[in-house]
């Protein structure tokens, strides 16, 4: 198939940065949702998604990115992303996200904001 | 008038199929290199033609199982504007009856999808949609 | 019969224009990514199809300014092969006059040119040339 | 455009290396067939065309080349060919210019070949 999402996952103490790598449509979104509600479990508050990885997402992909960051605000944790393509990032833009979510230019910068 | 005769167009007919409209940006890429758009922007149109795509295949109920695209180079001498139409025999929809998101209600809301056609409006020039009982057509245009 | 249902199918109509051959390429990729091709033989459908596309640009003079392209996925379940149609409404040729050609020849002959059909039947399971007054349909498969 | 074909020459005493880069349909091959005359003119008898940046050719293209071999056997040079993609070496065998013209998987082992 074109491009299933892979995650890859670096747990950092409190911070964990997930690494995505192709396509977040309906099925990476969920991916995605499902590895952050195990973090989340485990008792991470802060997740860093790099997307240096993906080139494309949808709404849909989106959508379920926002469920995650409804999880963050009701347990006061944090959902940032970096290193994002610019019409991602005007997409989050687009939707008013960059008011709940961090977005950083690159992955040090991201790390050094979040102050973990 | 400048920028209204067709220099060229492409169509494309897509069955509703997963990951289809990965094969629809691939045209729109086509085209828009074909017209040296800068490289930032046919990334905004390849979302927008995702967003256009996904629309249609998951809201048309369209009985033919098709969506129709074409791509037109639009200009006078020179290419000026790509204009792209997405078209499907569904359902349709009343576009004045469809609420613009805020993130600050959908944080809120069951339901967090909705986003698609204002991506589409913030990502292209120009939008216009005709919809109605015998399908949709979204009308989208960048200049270059 | 194993083989012989359409799974699905992308039709794409391009304008006769240089480069255009590209965007045949591209959506014939995303076609045969999409049933799991394997990258050297989506290569191979790649050269084929953008031998069929220039012919059908430069020796059809089609009055419509067009070729009309299919990429049908036949299988029984599982996708078995990858069916490309490449079809213009021009004057037609008779396959059977063209010689085929060999270097041994071409090497002192003024015309180095006549390889593209070779080629096709070179890197394709099967081809067929259908040729007439209404033009010509090249229809080539291959399985995955 | 799409890919217009850029050409790199390296020139090393008698032989010579062409690299391509991009699509060799007719301008490509036109602009490879007059970059060899030009060497060929100033003595150069062996060619060697790296195609590493070709990821895509045409028949049109090809018979440019074609032409060059041409030339070559009648001022007794040599044209050669390195890291073909393998649709690229299948065409060529196809069409039987592997019998005219040396096809190595990569310079150095053409290098040696041609004994330059
Ligand atoms: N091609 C279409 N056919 C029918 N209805 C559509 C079509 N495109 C959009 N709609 C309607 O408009 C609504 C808003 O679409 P959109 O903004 O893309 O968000 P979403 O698809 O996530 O709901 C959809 O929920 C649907 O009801
Ligand atoms: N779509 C077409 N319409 C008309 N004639 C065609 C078409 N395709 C091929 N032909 C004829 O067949 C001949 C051989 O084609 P081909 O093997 O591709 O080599 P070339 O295009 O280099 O001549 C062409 O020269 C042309 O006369």
């Amino acid at each position: 198939m074109t491009e299933s999402l892979h995650l890859n996952v670096d747990r950092r103490g409190e911070l964990v940065v997930l690494y995505t790598e192709g396509y977040i449509n309906n099925q990476g979104g969920e991916k995605i949702a499902r590895q952050a509600y195990e973090l989340i479990d485990q008792g991470h508050k802060t997740i860093l998604l790099n997307l240096a990885g993906t080139k494309i997402v949808n709404s849909i992909g989106i959508s379920i990115l926002i469920e995650i960051i409804e999880k963050m605000i009701e347990i006061e944790g944090k959902l940032a992303f970096c290193s994002l393509t610019p019409t991602i990032e005007k997409t989050f833009h687009i939707m008013g996200l960059t008011q709940y979510a961090g977005i950083y230019p690159d992955e040090p910068t991201a790390v050094q904001a979040l102050g973990t | 008038m400048a920028g209204t005769a067709i220099l060229r167009e492409v169509s494309l007919i897509l069955p509703i199929a997963a990951d289809m409209e990965i094969t629809a940006t691939r045209a729109a890429t086509s085209v828009a290199e074909s017209m040296s758009m800068s490289p930032d922007k046919i990334d905004e149109v390849r979302m927008a033609v995702v967003e256009a795509c996904i629309n249609a295949f998951e809201h048309s109920k369209a009985a033919d199982g098709k969506v129709h695209l074409t791509f037109a180079v639009l200009g006078d001498e020179e290419p000026r504007t790509l204009q792209i139409t997405v078209r499907d025999s569904g359902l349709g929809f009343d576009p004045t009856k469809v609420e613009t998101p805020t993130l600050e209600r959908k944080l809120h809301d069951r339901r967090k999808r909705g986003w698609g056609l204002k991506i589409i409006e913030g990502l292209m020039d120009e939008v216009t949609i005709r919809s109605g009982g015998d399908g949709t057509t979204v009308v989208m245009s960048k200049a270059i």
